[in-house]
């Protein structure tokens, strides 16, 4: 078992454990910190992946800002659901058995031992190649810039849903 | 075994670090074990070294206020009152550990912890010096506005946890600064990334060796500045401790040593903040022979941090607080805009010379760029001035009389920056 | 820069100006006008470097500037969209930019900018002003500018689409502009309104251009390409053409598609018989009108024609028999000048006599084209544009001062009649000097206007060719300075016949300085084309090598044409009928000055003549009966009565008494055949709907939770197929 | 080395992670956080994929960007809704969200 195994295996356990304990957790806003520990511990993951850009999106992005608006979410809507009340549907034992049937499945699938190893490359230039994919019209410019429209799109729309009504 | 004749005396460090490789090797230890445990050992010492500085810059801030404030300031316990802050350590650990009823244990214990955290890893990658880096992560730059986000949620769980209205409201107010303010941030922060090529610290410090980007980037740099001391929540951003109004903030219900944590999370990142302004414009390490004896590096580099420094304090005791209101419209309406504006100038420029004067040497470019910047700062100035006139001329309009008899413009921005408690 | 881009660049300012004004200056007059005016200007600076490019550059003609891009993509290939410069393209370009420019700048002070809003306009919107400025200011000026636009990008365009494309764009503004006071009523309800005008003049036009549309389509189908390098300077191409018979016996298909472009040309250049809007468009604003006569889109026809020229003339050598278009063009062209010289001669309206005048002379360049004079009619075509927008703009002056006086004197008369003016020479000078030059040159002052000079190679070039075109066009001449000198006469010399007169006053400078600078080429304009074999003038102006004319413009054909022979009688002519067209003009009117009420001279002694030609020969009565009324009859009385009413409506009533009689008989059917069955089927769905509307719980999760069924149940059964467990 | 499938079957736990969460949550809040576990397994699929298919090929990460955009999208705009019906109906739980039934 090489390190980088037991690194592995010790970020995808807390990933896995947090992971549960939010979809089970009666405090929401310790469920909210434990998807926060999930979060991050999938950033090391990514930098396990040698993808450090993508590790520090995550952290900036889930992690400062989506996580925040969650928590503000969970604070701002707490008076409602007491951590006493059912915190689950009618339906749970359902989706438990449909959420399990699932996760054999694929795991079922993906117990074949055809899969191709690491390739050894040099990834630190990837930013640069990343930044260039996005910005040249040979590459992603037109996705990119939709999705920047598709952002803007949706900070109008939050405001315009969530704003005081006059 | 590693020669010292390789290193020299300016490598000390990076040769004690080789030694301590060897010996372990030496002591039978696997090759990658080696890398790890040397590794740790390196982290622990660099986050010791960070948490040890506060000691330090606590008394030295006191002193400083003190002066602008024309007091003394901490005289008595040791040589110019230099034990002060080990007194106040004992003192904080001589006081009960309270955890409030209602308050929601686990995260209320975690919430310093995750606050120090914050801060304390940021060190990784700022470079001490040519040879001392922690981390020469190529996403450095996106590396501190991440952990700095960490910091927020810090602050939140810590105001969320006391079950303590004033330290909610502490954390609610600091969720609207530190997220508004990051947006600036962020931008402002580009800027010398634009201008190094490089999001790598390391490498922006190293690009740094002929022209400092304060020269090349003068406006990004000043946001920078302002933005982080309003990300540390200082004077004249310190609304979410302001003590008239919330008493204390979100550290509102902590005592002890874990108050403590919280103080130095505040003195700590504050000593970053300008580590980091030191780092990305000013040069960092650079300096004559820092080159060639990286020791001589780290003393320009803390040359330069605690010059940074003492504007904070300066600014911090000089400056009365700011409304919230006028926190946030400051932000969005002027530092929003004018970081943007200083990214666009400067790739602007950056572009236009690298296809007509793809030649020309750092000098001309600094000269254009700094041209450019004070350029754009009078436009923006122009562009405030005009609608300042025009409110003015509305508010007079509106009620003349009244205002005649305070004798001029000067009171209104007086009259502005009146404490929010008044409302 | 490259000059290819330049000339890309020419038509795009009046566009932007269009947009800008529209979007953001609709509020702001003088930033309308700024706007348009200073594109205006970049443009003609633009057109003016590519003109002096275009000079000084050797052999020009053979090579042309060009560049384009593919377009729509047709099939194989592709509609191209391209620019071009040629000698032609050049001369254009010296001149319409020019024209147009000064336009705007007059249409400044035509709208009395800086005068103050009258508070009675701002609410009969489409009215002209009563006094003050104009309310609907900037749109005028983003009209103005998608005009200046069209054109532009006609004379650029290097096929015969984007062509047409400028073309219809002239045609839709020029419908805006005449229409431009829509809301004006007149208390005379024979007098034809603007709104009727701008109606007609579109309508008109449209004949024209559909037949123009098809020439087109025609021409495609045989060559496979609309670029005018490709057809008009590709002998190979025009020879196929020529030679090829089309649908009609007789006629090529070079000579169909050349009568039918021509028919394009007929509408937009008001030739005989579809020059009846042309008169009536003078409901526009005076800019508008010196913009449509003058540099814009009468033009454009004849410089269709003189583009589409090699195509007109394929098959044909000098002194061979005319091909079928150019007889249409030679006949059409010459009888046009001499029918509309003698409506002009009897019209009051200061503006209608420029409309017929302007008719004539378009007359006068088509029947140049139709005898094979190809520079003649070019140099006629831009000395033409020169003193016809001088005359306009002078009259619209004129028009003005008048108005002025109207304001001052409360006086209830007509400001554009010629018999309520007179002496204005005295109120107005610059505006009289400027619009005498304007005249002289209309009516061919011999050697020192430029009308001479492009008039006298016509008739030299005629006289050559056809006899009787030769004739034709020297009674014109005559008629021509005749009017001119009658118009001169009434509204310049003798006594103010009216108080409004007596109190007209000289307009604003934005109004003057384009006259002026006009009347300097409508002088000058004429030297850059005197023959070289013309006696003394011809050896002088080649020694100061001024008059290239010729050889510049000969270098857009293939063919470099023959500057003809000199011959004396064709100039004797020429200075006659000018000379003694004007002089008889000045016996009748300026003699002896009319007085106030005094009837029109000619009235008299022409008797009934005077009538019709004062009616422009009933040609609107004429259209009105032959077109007009059989068409409502045959809508009322045919369509209607006869087939709607009767055949249709009968038919359909019996076969609808038929369905019904069927309708009844399968009522009783359909009850227990179709009735039944359908109302138990949906009794059954009424059921399922029922038993399964339980599973619609409106709860997002519960819908979630069976797609994920279906989506696990669906994954397992494909591994089974996949693994081959299940086939 | 770590196989490629660890990272697989280690994403596809926490997709059926945040499926349970998703479907079983009466909070609206909770069901939105599963969908933020549901996305970032994707999006570890995606780099997993990108590291060690086609490290050379920055399509992978390209195509993350993109999901890390959408999935801001879709957090705010999702949280915007939940805090609008709150208001309206003073309620978070998705059950009680049933209006649009037979």
């Amino acid at each position: 078992m090489s390190i980088s195994q037991i690194l592995f295996l010790i970020v995808g356990a807390v990933t896995l454990i947090s992971a549960v304990l939010v979809v089970t957790m009666r405090n929401l806003v310790h469920a909210a910190l434990c998807l926060i520990a999930t979060l991050f511990s999938i950033a090391v993951l990514f930098v396990l992946l040698d993808a450090g850009f993508m590790a520090a999106v995550q952290v900036v992005l889930y992690i400062g800002a989506i996580a925040i608006l969650i928590i503000f979410a969970v604070m701002l809507t707490r008076r409602v659901m007491a951590d006493g009340s059912e915190q689950t549907n009618s339906q749970w034992p359902l989706g438990l058995a449909i959420a399990a049937a699932a996760l054999a499945s694929v795991a079922a699938l993906l117990n074949a031992p055809v899969w191709p190893a690491l390739p050894s490359v040099d990834t630190s230039l990837s930013i640069s190649a990343l930044g260039k994919a996005l910005a040249s019209p040979d590459g992603y410019v037109v996705p990119f810039q939709i999705a920047s429209v598709l952002l803007t799109v949706a900070l109008v729309g939050a405001i315009a849903v969530a704003g005081e009504k006059k | 075994m590693p020669d010292f004749n390789d290193y020299g005396i300016g490598n000390i460090i990076v040769y004690l670090w080789k030694l301590l490789g060897w010996w372990i090797g030496s002591l039978g230890v696997p090759e990658p074990w080696v890398t790890v445990i040397v590794t740790l050992v390196a982290i622990v010492s660099l986050a010791t070294m960070a948490l040890l500085i506060p000691i330090f810059t606590i008394w030295l801030e006191r002193k400083l206020a003190a002066r602008f404030q024309d007091r003394l300031g901490p005289n008595r316990a040791g040589p110019y009152g230099l034990l002060q802050s080990f007194a106040d350590v004992i003192k904080l650990l001589g006081k009960e550990d309270i955890t409030p009823t209602g308050a929601d244990k686990i995260v209320y214990n975690l919430a310093p912890l995750v606050g120090v955290l914050s801060v304390v890893t940021l060190w990784a990658v700022v470079p001490l010096a040519s040879t001392m880096v922690g981390a020469r992560i190529n996403v450095g730059v996106l590396y501190v506005i991440g952990i700095s986000g960490l910091g927020t949620i810090a602050i939140m769980m810590g105001g969320w946890s006391s079950n303590n209205k004033f330290a909610l409201l502490g954390a609610f107010r600091t969720v609207a600064q530190l997220v508004a303010y990051e947006v600036p941030m962020i931008v402002a922060l580009m800027v010398p990334v634009l201008l190094a090529g490089s999001m790598n610290v390391a490498d922006i410090v190293e690009r740094q060796d002929s022209m400092w980007y304060l020269w090349m980037a003068p406006i990004a740099a000043a946001l920078f500045f302002i933005t982080s001391v309003a990300e540390i929540g200082r004077a004249p951003f310190d609304l979410l401790e302001a003590e008239s109004e919330i008493v204390a903030g979100y550290h509102i219900e902590y005592t002890g040593m874990k108050f403590g944590m919280w103080m130095l999370t505040e003195f700590l990142h504050a000593f970053t903040i300008a580590a980091l302004t030191a780092t990305l414009f000013l040069g960092g390490w650079n300096g004559p022979f820092a080159k060639e004896f990286p020791l001589l590096g780290l003393v320009y580099f803390f040359i330069k941090t605690f010059a940074v420094y003492f504007v904070v304090v300066w600014s911090r005791s000089t400056f009365p607080r700011i409304r919230i209101d006028h926190l946030l419209s400051l932000n969005w309406k002027f530092f929003t805009p004018l970081a943007l504006g200083a990214l666009v100038v400067t790739s602007l420029v950056m572009m236009v010379m690298n296809e007509f004067a793809a030649s020309a040497s750092v000098m001309a470019r600094t000269v254009t760029l700094f041209a450019a910047n004070v350029a754009l700062l009078w436009f923006v100035f122009e562009l405030i001035r005009r609608s300042a006139r025009q409110a003015r001329a509305e508010a007079e309009g509106g009620h003349d009389e009244e205002h005649a008899s305070h004798g001029g413009d000067g009171h209104h921005d007086e009259h502005g920056h009146a404490p929010a408690s008044a409302h | 820069m490259p000059i290819e881009t330049l000339i890309w660049l020419i038509p795009v300012p009046p566009l932007l100006s269009f947009f800008l004004i529209w979007l953001f200056a609709n509020r702001n007059k003088a930033l309308s006008h700024t706007i348009a005016i200073v594109l205006m200007a970049i443009s003609w600076i633009i057109s003016l470097y590519v003109f002096l490019t275009a000079i000084t550059t050797e052999h020009f003609g053979a090579e042309v500037f060009g560049h384009s891009v593919p377009w729509l993509p047709t099939g194989d290939g592709a509609l191209n969209m391209g620019v071009m410069v040629d000698p032609l393209t050049a001369g254009m370009l010296f001149f319409v930019p020019l024209t147009c420019l000064l336009i705007f700048i007059y249409s400044v002070g035509y709208h009395n900018f800086g005068g103050r809003l009258d508070p009675h306009d701002v609410h009969s919107t489409g009215s002209p002003a009563h006094n003050g400025v104009e309310p609907m200011y900037s749109r005028f000026f983003a009209f103005l500018s998608l005009f200046a636009f069209g054109m532009l990008l006609l004379v650029v365009a290097d096929n015969l689409l984007m062509m047409f494309v400028g073309w219809e764009i002239m045609g839709l503004c020029s419908y805006l502009l005449i229409g431009f006071w829509h809301g004006r009523n007149y208390d005379d309800p024979k007098k034809i309104t603007p709104r009727q005008a701008a109606v007609k003049a579109f309508m008109t036009t449209r004949v024209g251009d559909v037949f123009m549309m098809l020439g087109i389509v025609y021409l495609y189908f045989h060559t496979g390409t609309l670029s005018f390098r490709e057809i008009l300077y590709n002998e190979d191409v025009l020879h196929h053409l020529a030679e090829t018979p089309s649908y009609i016996v007789g006629l090529s298909v070079a000579a169909m598609v050349g009568l039918l472009l021509f028919a394009g040309t007929v509408g937009k250049s008001a030739q005989f018989p579809l020059h009846v809007w042309l008169p009536d468009a003078m409901e526009g604003p005076t800019p508008v009108s010196a913009m449509i006569h003058a540099a814009t889109m009468v033009s454009a026809g004849v410089y269709a024609m003189v583009r589409m020229f090699p195509l007109m003339s394929a098959g044909w050598h000098h002194g061979e028999a005319l091909t079928p278009p150019m007889m249409a063009m030679g006949f059409i062209g010459a009888f046009t000048a001499l029918f509309a010289s003698t409506i002009a001669v009897a019209q009051r309206d200061v503006k209608k006599v420029l409309a017929y005048s302007t008719i004539s002379q378009l007359g006068y360049m088509i029947a140049a084209l139709g005898i094979g004079a190809y520079i003649a009619a070019a140099f006629h075509l831009i000395t033409h544009a020169f003193f016809k927008a001088l005359l306009f703009l002078g009259s619209g002056s004129v028009i003005h001062g008048v108005e002025h006086g109207v304001h001052h004197t409360h006086e209830h008369i007509d400001p554009q009649d010629m018999f309520n003016m007179g002496a204005l020479r005295k109120k107005m000078p610059i505006t009289f000097w400027t619009f005498l030059i304007g005249g002289f040159a209309l009516s061919g002052f011999p050697f020192v206007t430029a009308g001479f000079w492009s008039k006298d190679e016509i008739l030299a070039d005629a006289f050559v060719a056809n006899q009787l075109v030769f004739w034709v066009l020297v009674i014109s001449a005559f008629l021509t300075a005749f009017y001119t000198m009658r118009q001169i006469a009434l509204t310049f010399l003798g006594e103010p016949r009216t108080h409004s007169a007596e109190h007209a006053q000289e307009t604003a400078w934005t109004m003057t300085t384009p006259l002026v600078i006009l009347s300097f080429f409508a002088i000058f304009a004429g030297f850059v084309g005197v023959p070289e074999h013309f006696p003394a003038l011809g050896e002088l102006f080649h020694n100061l090598n001024v008059n290239r004319f010729h050889e510049f413009i000969g270098g857009t054909l293939i063919e470099h044409p023959e500057a003809v022979e000199f011959n004396v009688f064709p100039l004797l002519a020429s200075i006659v009928v000018g000379v003694g067209g004007l002089t008889l003009g000045w016996l009748v009117y300026g003699w002896k000055p009319l007085k106030a009420g005094q009837p029109d001279p000619l009235a008299k002694p022409l008797g009934p003549i005077y009538t019709l030609l004062e009616n422009k020969y009933y040609f609107d009565e004429l259209y009105d009966f032959i077109f007009v009324r059989p068409a409502r009859w045959i809508s009322e009385v045919l369509v209607y009565q006869v087939m709607d009413k009767n055949i249709i409506d009968g038919f359909l009533h019996g076969v609808a008494r038929v369905a019904v009689a069927i309708g009844i008989f399968f009522k009783g059917a359909e009850k227990v055949i179709i009735n039944d069955p359908p109302d138990r089927l949906a009794d059954f769905t009424q059921w399922l709907g029922r038993s399964f509307r339980v599973i619609q719980t409106g709860r997002i999760q519960s819908y979630l939770l069976i797609v994920m069924l279906v989506a696990v149940a669906f994954g397992g059964v494909y591994y089974l197929m996949l693994s081959g467990l299940v086939k | 080395m770590v196989p490629l499938n660890w990272y697989l079957t280690l994403a596809a736990a926490l997709f059926c992670i945040g499926l349970y969460g998703v479907l079983s949550r009466r909070n609206a809040v909770a069901i939105l956080m599963g969908v933020e576990l549901m996305m970032n397994a994707v999006i570890i699929n995606l780099v997993a994929f990108w590291r060690y298919l086609q490290p050379t090929n920055i399509n992978g990460q390209v195509f993350a960007v993109i999901v890390f955009a959408v999935a801001a999208a879709e957090a705010s705009v999702g949280l915007a809704l939940i805090i609008s019906i709150y208001r309206r109906r003073n309620s978070v739980i998705a059950d009680e969200m049933n209006l649009m039934k037979w």
